[in-house]
């Protein structure tokens, strides 16, 4: 039952994706919303019976559960290589879907966003001259994501890797008479292709190492013939991963694959310019599904990065980095929409975190923050739609606020999204933050878990204005506690104890700036741009319905999932999770109070600071963006630690200069030798043209004398006779 | 009306044709070029129904000989014709594209049409003849054959120092082919002594001299310089990396029609040439030759990017990116292993079918605008929404997309190349660098497509500034003809990249066949055969 | 006392002197040093130079013909030598002076008896007829023509053209080119082989002569290298009797060949019968010839005549337009 | 007297005539004279033909002579035509007038050294040239009559 499900999930938006680009000019054109809101419905529907299936047979089988199904087969080229121990692999890609645990729940929570996302569309795109060509888009894009998380073979997950960035290009440039949007679409795709560089250098070892591209094992009537990269037999130990620099290069590179995608550090540019797509793109790719795809990946592959720690670190540190980074740079940031991408940018940073610890814990707390994330941050970005709507497309803080009586539905959901993204109690982001943390903690203190009691006197209030070096003492303060033999009692620990305050500061940091864009936008006298005209209102109902939906999840979804660690139990079935050497890491589950109360802490601290400059007339604020010291960070900040111009001054520019220096080489040296060829029999006839003197007795002369050597030749050469 | 009759008669037709239209046929325009049309069309319904017959399998299919010189004479030197996996589908990309270059000039060609549509049949015989000969003498004909009438075309029909191209582009070609000649001869000689057997006769029939060579293979030395001979004409057909100059110029001055057949298929006869004489052949010089080869083609792919990124004129752009593509290729082939050859064969096709596309499309823009300078456009896609669909289409097909042909063939070579850099006996350090920078040309294509796509398509209307005044006819979109010449290319384009297993399986015997050391030589070949036959089972 | 000092330098210096007489005196070295001399006396000659400096070039030229004579054997029957030396002698003279002679008048003269003296040589060889042909048509006709040519575009005076050559370097390239072809066939004839090939026609010719006597006459002599054996063919015109004395008598020539010719020890000599090209009716074979073998030749030469006629009518152009006369500017 | 020695004597005779007439055709500029050394060399040639003849106790000898004189004869009929009419076209029978056949490009060859009229120059007495009326008065018919 469960594979003709999987295969009716990436079939609706295609169906629907089809449907809009044959009839939507001509026919559809207004209402073509319908049936793109139709179609994700349907496909949510069944990635909640899937999800229901899965979780079923969980429960039964207890370890893990996976169901392939295979279309087509795309291409195969027979003995195409011969592996390690002699025998001749053939090159077999064949369309094949599977559904498990890990797929399920990016099934629903994509789908379940994309029907919100697209019923929010429907009113925020209204009236725009490419509204059917916005619906076929926006179904193509589902499909292609729907395909990405199910698909079972890592060549067809390039490949829609690379559909869902077409999407993107297609959606970021969707009004393309915008010179910035397409330029904004044209450098998402290709910084998504420099990840796809790394993405497909990876595949290719795999290839080569492994001898095959699929996850699951292709089996035969019972027999295996050819054993998954992810496949039960190798995960149960019978085939071994390939250790040492050959996995780390790998990891690195799919980890380079998942920077593209997921816009960690070196290739994060390209996100904050997405913003000039319409903001239900936004909402949609650019805060749950598309970016996450760096995050299932990474996930998917863990038995992968399991067999290179030091690649693991490299996640936790590019994660760890990112999220610090992004944060600093959303302090200043005074576009709301760029605000939120930058948040996005930095909880993907805590996700790669999570997962770069490389214990379940740490993965489970990933997929779960992913999981919350998605939710809060799509009513962010819708709560963001919709104030762009009502404010006549401003999206500049500094134009417009105390819009909390104007539009107060907005107000309201935007304040639960901040809540949760803050990471304040009850809500969603509360449980995943904490659990980040907590596995962080138990990576960088491995004993600490156990001595929970004596924690407690460390939850003394502290300002935040002080800089790190408090939470120095308090780190020093757990130091103390002796550390039971940690079983990974290896090198990184400093690392990850570094990457844990990084953790704690940059939720601070998230809790200062989304409140601080809360309060500019709904707070303050009420201020609104001219370009607004006479719709400066509360949304229509169709807009903030699902915004309201969003905030019942983003309240809710943290605290159910976390109630008897279900989210957890289901996602450990997922079969890359379920490996040996996954049980002897951290386990899920165990709850840190006293990490709960710090970080519950340090985001009120956040909230606080962030009234106090924000809240009222912000004379401090100008006070303190003049004082020396912070002038020049402030700057730095602003312009985003000047990152685009580095690479462009880095790569884009020498690279233009390398091609003007072949284009010139071209022309004359290669071109010039060609004609230089060309001309020399032209140079030898002009020299012979002197011989013809005109006078009579010459040429005879020389007629004689040419006979002569002829004669002379003939008589030195043959001897003569 | 057996196959190979068929075979023979699509490659008389268009002769006959032109003869018929060069000559013969009285009238204005209008007539010549619908008969045109209507002879291109039975040639294509030929092609179609000789290719769509072709049973899977590594011998010649559709074989006909007619004997040209008497037996006496010692030579066995007959008009034979046939088609195997490796010619099959260049075979039919030939005709395919013929029918796109004919309805792209539709309109644009206004003096002395007769002579220009009687070219171009021309050069389809040619075409079609160059895949389908099996004789060496024949083959080289056809080789000669089509630059002559892409000589007239851009040499009467092109646009502005028309004469330089045709010029250039034709004594380039034919000093390379000379140089081929005289190895295809010596090679063909070199067989008749090295055969010590009584009735040994000169033989120019390939399949007799691949088999003969198979079994004996000529001495290193002689090889080595047999390749280097073929390599001049085949490389630079294959614009390789230093004897390219000659592409873009031509590329620039032909008339759309012309362009369209050049890069189509007159860029494949260069590979074609490696992949039917250099490899199988003379597997020691390929051997001795492959590094060599295979930094030059990266050098192309990066090379060619690198230097399409700054070009100001589109076709020139695409010239150059035909370059980059073509690199590929000849990666592929140089991988000698499965993979990278299918892979190689595969992207001809798809070079021929995108860059062709992308050719007739700019054709198309020129018809309108009649410049071609990128910074005189800006943001077309407001003004021609079908065009511009049609250019994504082409555009995201060129660079190697998922889903659409460029994508099957370039992963294809590039998993070929890593499996010969990487694994297995020759991993050598050179070609590990070699494998990567490849794939980075991935990346460098996307940039400068984009890059043109963002810059004449997108952003605010800005049309050249000539157009205004002759408001005569105003500028529209696609019209039904020229939606129909790109068709065809689309559904080859979704074809081959959703199901590229259809090619495949009908290419790979002959292709295994011409290459049979890569895999050979591996070790302990037959423990894997054994491996290999209990899954034939299972896959089929 | 400067005396025996030139003595003692003779001496030690002859043996250079011999070293150097011995090189030179081998065919190249002759051909070279004939090769100069000609080209000197040639270069000295030109219509140019004044009488003083003719002189001196003739007695160079006289010299360098010595010098290519030694080249040549010198035929055994002495009065057929002396009435050959004179022939010669008087055709290469006249030739000279045909082309040193400073007006074209002159030229034309000597060149009329250097005819003569060819005739001569023809007469010499048996060629009756062709000696006649050539006063006759030759001296009488062309030159007679050039004359009255001459007369017709009779330079006033001597054209300074006439007088002065191409300048100074042609002058003297010109002649070592031309005397290059002398001196290559002169060194042809210094070979050893046609030495050695000379000397046993010369025994040939004396056996036949001791043994036929009067009735066996040797008309040709040729020999080829076949391995390491030299065949000499003679061909003999004899009646039978004396044919066969002569076969008989072949082993013994042989021997007499070998050894008086070092390098021919081998030596095989067969007899032919050999037709007469002196015959005593020489015209009538001569006519036979000419109208047996090759009679197209002859038909073709006729009409080359006319059409050369037409042609110079139409050339000279006997239209009434240009004045006749006013030639002599 | 051994044939294969008269052959060489004729043959160096001829040889020498052959090389003369070569030399007078190329350093003299009178076209006439030029011609002159022509049939020089053909005079040359023949004598080495009939020497080969003989030596070859062959006809073929004599009968390319016969053909030799014809086309000398032919030729010189023609020549002497030409040169009538170069004469008369140019003035003068040097060959350096006939020299603008050369490449544009290219110096003409002009005589450097022009040697000082030689004084004794005889008066050739000059004829009428044939057919002309000579212009008779009659004081000059009456004193022939003496």
């Amino acid at each position: 039952m469960s594979d003709n499900l999987i295969i009716l999930i990436p079939f609706f938006p295609l169906l629907a994706a089809i449907l809009i680009a044959i009839l939507g000019p001509k026919l559809l054109k207004e209402n073509s919303h319908y049936v793109t809101v139709l179609a994700f419905a349907a496909s949510f529907v069944c990635s909640l019976m899937l999800f229901f299936s899965v979780q079923g047979q969980v429960v039964e089988e207890g370890t893990s559960f996976e169901s392939v199904t295979t279309l087509w087969t795309w291409a195969a080229v027979d003995n195409a290589m011969i592996d390690a121990d002699g025998h001749s692999v053939p090159f077999l890609i064949d369309v094949t879907l599977r559904s498990d645990a890990l797929t399920s729940i990016m099934l629903c929570m994509v789908t379940f966003i994309a029907t919100l996302v697209a019923i929010f569309g429907a009113g925020y795109m209204h009236g725009d001259r490419g509204y059917w060509r916005f619906f076929a888009y926006v179904s193509l894009f589902v499909f292609s994501m729907t395909m990405l998380v199910s698909v079972s073979n890592f060549l067809l997950l390039f490949v829609f890797w690379e559909a869902v960035g077409l999407c993107s290009y297609l959606l970021i440039g969707f009004w393309y008479h915008k010179p910035e949007a397409s330029a904004a679409g044209k450098k998402a795709f290709l910084v998504n292709r420099v990840g796809d560089f790394g993405f497909a250098l990876a595949i290719f070892l795999i290839w080569i190492n492994y001898g095959t591209l699929n996850f699951h094992d292709y089996v035969v009537d019972g027999q295996v013939i050819i054993p998954g990269v992810f496949g039960q037999m190798r995960l149960g130990g019978a085939l071994p991963y390939v250790q040492g620099g050959m996995a780390t290069a790998i990891c690195l590179l799919l980890m380079l694959g998942a920077c593209g995608k997921s816009a960690q550090f070196p290739l994060h540019v390209w996100l904050p310019d997405a913003m000039e797509g319409p903001t239900p793109v936004s909402a949609l790719i650019h805060a749950a599904t598309m970016v996450t795809a760096g995050v299932y990946m990474v996930t998917r592959c863990t038995p992968l990065f399991h067999a290179s720690p030091d690649a693991q670190v490299t996640v936790a540190c590019i994660g760890g980095f990112t999220a610090l980074l992004a944060g600093l740079i959303a302090l200043t940031q005074h576009d709301l929409k760029r605000v939120l991408a930058y948040s996005t940018v930095s909880q993907l940073g805590y996700m790669f975190l999570a997962l770069g610890t490389g214990s379940l814990a740490g993965i489970v707390a990933g997929m779960f923050h992913l999981f919350t994330h998605a939710f809060f941050k799509a009513l962010l970005f819708l709560g963001s739609g919709s104030v762009m709507h009502a404010m006549g497309n401003v999206i500049d803080m500094r134009r417009f606020g105390g819009l909390r009586h104007l539009m107060p539905w907005t107000f309201r959901t935007f304040l639960v999204g901040c809540l949760a993204l803050a990471g304040i109690f009850p809500f969603a982001g509360f449980w995943s933050k904490d659990a980040i943390l907590a596995s962080v903690h138990d990576r960088a203190y491995p004993g600490a878990h156990s001595h929970d009691s004596q924690d407690s006197e460390h939850d003394a209030d502290h300002d935040a204005d002080q800089d790190a070096d408090d939470h120095a003492t308090h780190s020093v303060a757990l130091l103390s506690a002796d550390h039971a033999g940690s079983n990974q009692a290896d090198s990184y620990t400093n690392i990850y104890v570094w990457l844990y305050r990084s953790a704690c500061f940059t939720a601070f940091l998230t809790a200062f700036y989304t409140f601080r864009a809360f309060f500019l936008t709904f707070y303050g006298p009420q201020v609104i741009p001219d370009e607004s005209g006479h719709h400066a209102h509360e949304s229509p109902p169709m807009m903030w319905i699902p915004l309201a939906i969003l905030a019942i999840f983003a309240f809710l979804i943290g605290f159910v999932s976390e109630l008897d660690h279900k989210f957890a139990h289901l996602l450990t079935s997922t079969p890359s999770l379920a490996f040996a050497g996954m049980h002897d890491t951290m386990q899920p589950g165990g709850f840190h109070m006293d990490i709960a109360i710090s970080s519950s802490i340090i985001a009120v601290l956040g909230i606080a600071l962030a009234a106090f400059l924000y809240l009222g007339h912000q004379r401090e604020v100008e006070a303190i963006s003049k004082l020396k010291l912070v002038a020049p960070l402030r700057a730095l900040s602003l312009n985003k630690f000047y990152l685009d111009e580095i690479y462009t001054w880095a790569v884009v520019k020498p690279l233009e200069f390398l091609g003007i220096i072949y284009f010139w080489l071209d022309r004359w040296l290669v071109d010039g030798l060609v004609n230089l060829i060309g001309k020399v029999p032209v140079a030898l006839g002009s020299g012979f043209r002197y011989l013809q003197t005109g006078l009579l007795p010459f040429y005879s002369l020389s007629m004689v004398v040419a006979m002569l050597i002829l004669l002379f030749l003939g008589q030195v050469l043959w001897g003569g006779g | 009306m057996d196959v190979s009759s068929l075979l023979l008669l699509s490659i008389a037709l268009p002769l006959l044709g032109a003869i018929f239209i060069g000559l013969v046929a009285p009238g204005d325009r209008g007539s010549i070029r619908t008969v045109a049309f209507v002879i291109s069309l039975m040639t294509f319904g030929c092609v179609v129904a000789v290719v769509s017959q072709f049973p899977t399998g590594s011998e010649m299919f559709a074989t006909k000989s007619i004997t040209w010189l008497p037996a006496s004479t010692g030579i066995e030197c007959q008009i034979s014709v046939g088609l195997d996996g490796l010619s099959l589908w260049l075979y039919g990309l030939s005709g395919l594209l013929m029918l796109t270059a004919i309805l792209v000039s539709w309109t644009a060609i206004s003096e002395r049409p007769a002579l220009f549509y009687s070219m171009l049949l021309l050069l389809e015989s040619g075409c079609l003849g160059v895949f389908a000969a099996q004789d060496l003498m024949l083959f080289y004909v056809f080789f000669e054959f089509t630059l002559i009438p892409l000589f007239f075309l851009i040499g009467i029909w092109g646009s502005e120092d028309r004469r330089y191209a045709a010029i250039k582009f034709f004594l380039f070609t034919l000093a390379g082919s000379l140089l081929t000649f005289v190895g295809l001869i010596t090679l063909v000689v070199s067989v008749y002594n090295m055969s010590d057997s009584a009735d040994r006769i000169l033989t120019f029939s390939i399949p007799k001299l691949t088999d003969a060579l198979a079994l004996r293979p000529l001495d290193a030395k002689l090889q080595i310089w047999l390749f280097a001979a073929l390599f001049a004409g085949f490389a630079i057909k294959v614009p390789l990396f230093p004897l390219h100059t000659w592409l873009p110029l031509a590329h620039v001055q032909a008339p759309t029609a012309g362009s369209v057949i050049l890069a189509g298929v007159l860029l494949k006869i260069g590979t074609y040439g490696f992949l039917r004489f250099s490899i199988p052949m003379l597997p020691a010089a390929t051997e001795f030759w492959t590094p060599w080869l295979l930094w030059l083609s990266v050098i192309g792919i990066i090379y060619g990017a690198l230097v399409a990124l700054v070009q100001s004129d589109i076709k020139k752009l695409i010239a150059y990116s035909s370059v980059s593509h073509l690199g590929f290729c000849m990666l592929g082939l140089f991988a000698l292993n499965r993979l990278g050859v299918q892979g190689a064969t595969l992207q001809m096709i798809n070079h021929g079918i995108s860059t062709g596309g992308l050719f007739a499309l700019v054709g198309m823009l020129y018809e309108r605008y009649h410049t071609r300078q990128i910074s005189s456009y800006s943001g077309l896609a407001k003004k021609l929404p079908v065009l511009t669909f049609f250019m994504l289409i082409f555009t995201f097909s060129s660079i190697g997309l998922p889903g659409m042909n460029g994508f099957a063939g370039e992963i294809m070579i590039l998993t070929g190349m890593f499996q010969k850099a990487w694994h297995g006996a020759e991993a050598v350090g050179g070609l590990k660098i070699v494998s990567v920078l490849a794939v980075s040309g991935v990346v460098l294509g996307a940039w400068y497509m984009l890059w043109l796509v963002q810059r004449v398509f997108f952003g605010p209307l800005v049309e050249p500034h000539d157009t205004h005044d002759h408001g005569s006819h105003a500028v529209h979109d696609l019209s039904f003809r020229e939606i129909a010449a790109l068709v065809p290319l689309c559904i080859f384009v979704f074809w081959i990249g959703l199901y590229p297993k259809f090619f495949l399986d009908r290419m790979a015997p002959t292709l295994d066949k011409s290459i049979p050391s890569a895999v050979a030589n591996s070790s302990d070949l037959n423990e894997s055969v054994a491996f290999a036959a209990s899954k034939d089972r299972s896959l089929d | 006392m400067n005396g025996c000092w030139l003595l003692a330098a003779a001496t030690d210096s002859s043996s250079a002197w011999a070293e150097l007489g011995s090189k030179l005196s081998g065919t190249e070295g002759r051909a070279i040093i004939g090769w100069a001399l000609a080209v000197l006396a040639l270069w000295l000659i030109g219509p140019n130079s004044s009488l003083s400096r003719k002189i001196a070039g003739a007695v160079f030229g006289v010299l360098g013909l010595g010098v290519f004579w030694s080249f040549v054997p010198a035929m055994s029957f002495l009065p057929a030598e002396s009435v050959f030396l004179l022939l010669a002698g008087l055709t290469i003279f006249s030739a000279v002076a045909t082309i040193s002679a400073r007006s074209p008048v002159y030229s034309a003269i000597w060149f009329a008896c250097s005819l003569l003296g060819t005739a001569g040589l023809f007469l010499f060889q048996g060629a009756q007829f062709l000696g006649i042909a050539t006063i006759a048509v030759y001296a009488g006709a062309i030159v007679v023509t050039f004359l009255f040519v001459l007369m017709l575009a009779q330079p006033e005076g001597h054209a300074f053209f006439d007088r002065v050559s191409w300048g100074k370097s042609p002058r003297a390239v010109i002649p070592v080119v031309t005397m290059a072809i002398v001196s290559l066939i002169a060194y042809q004839f210094g070979k050893s082989d046609i030495r050695n090939h000379v000397k046993a026609e010369e025994l040939v010719n004396q056996t036949v002569a001791e043994l036929a006597g009067p009735d066996a006459a040797v008309r040709k002599v040729v020999h080829h290298q076949d391995g390491d054996v030299t065949v000499l063919e003679v061909d003999v015109v004899a009646n039978e009797e004396a044919l066969s004395k002569l076969e008989d008598s072949k082993s013994e020539l042989q021997r007499s060949i070998g050894e008086r010719i070092p390098d021919w020890s081998k030596c095989v000599v067969d007899f032919h019968a050999g037709t007469d090209v002196r015959t005593a009716d020489h015209v009538a074979h001569l006519g036979g010839q000419l109208f047996g073998a090759n009679l197209i030749g002859v038909e073709v030469a006729g009409c080359l005549l006319m059409m050369a006629l037409v042609g110079a009518l139409v050339v000279a152009g006997l239209d009434e337009e240009k004045k006749p006369g006013a030639t002599a500017r | 007297m051994s044939e294969t020695a008269l052959l060489q004597n004729y043959l160096l005779v001829g040889s020498i005539l052959f090389a003369l007439g070569l030399t007078g055709f190329l350093i003299r500029r009178n076209l006439i004279v030029m011609f002159l050394c022509a049939e020089m060399m053909l005079q040359g040639v023949s004598l080495s033909l009939i020497a080969w003849g003989r030596y070859h106790n062959d006809w073929s000898g004599q009968m390319l002579v016969i053909f030799i004189i014809t086309v000398a004869a032919c030729e010189a009929g023609i020549a002497l035509a030409l040169v009538l009419a170069l004469c008369r076209k140019s003035g003068s029978l040097d060959i350096v007038n006939w020299q603008n056949v050369r490449e544009e490009g290219r110096m003409p060859y002009i005589d450097q050294e022009v040697p000082a009229e030689a004084m004794e120059s005889e008066a050739w007495p000059t004829l009428t040239p044939a057919g002309i009326e000579p212009a008779t008065d009659q004081q000059e018919l009456y004193r022939s009559n003496v």
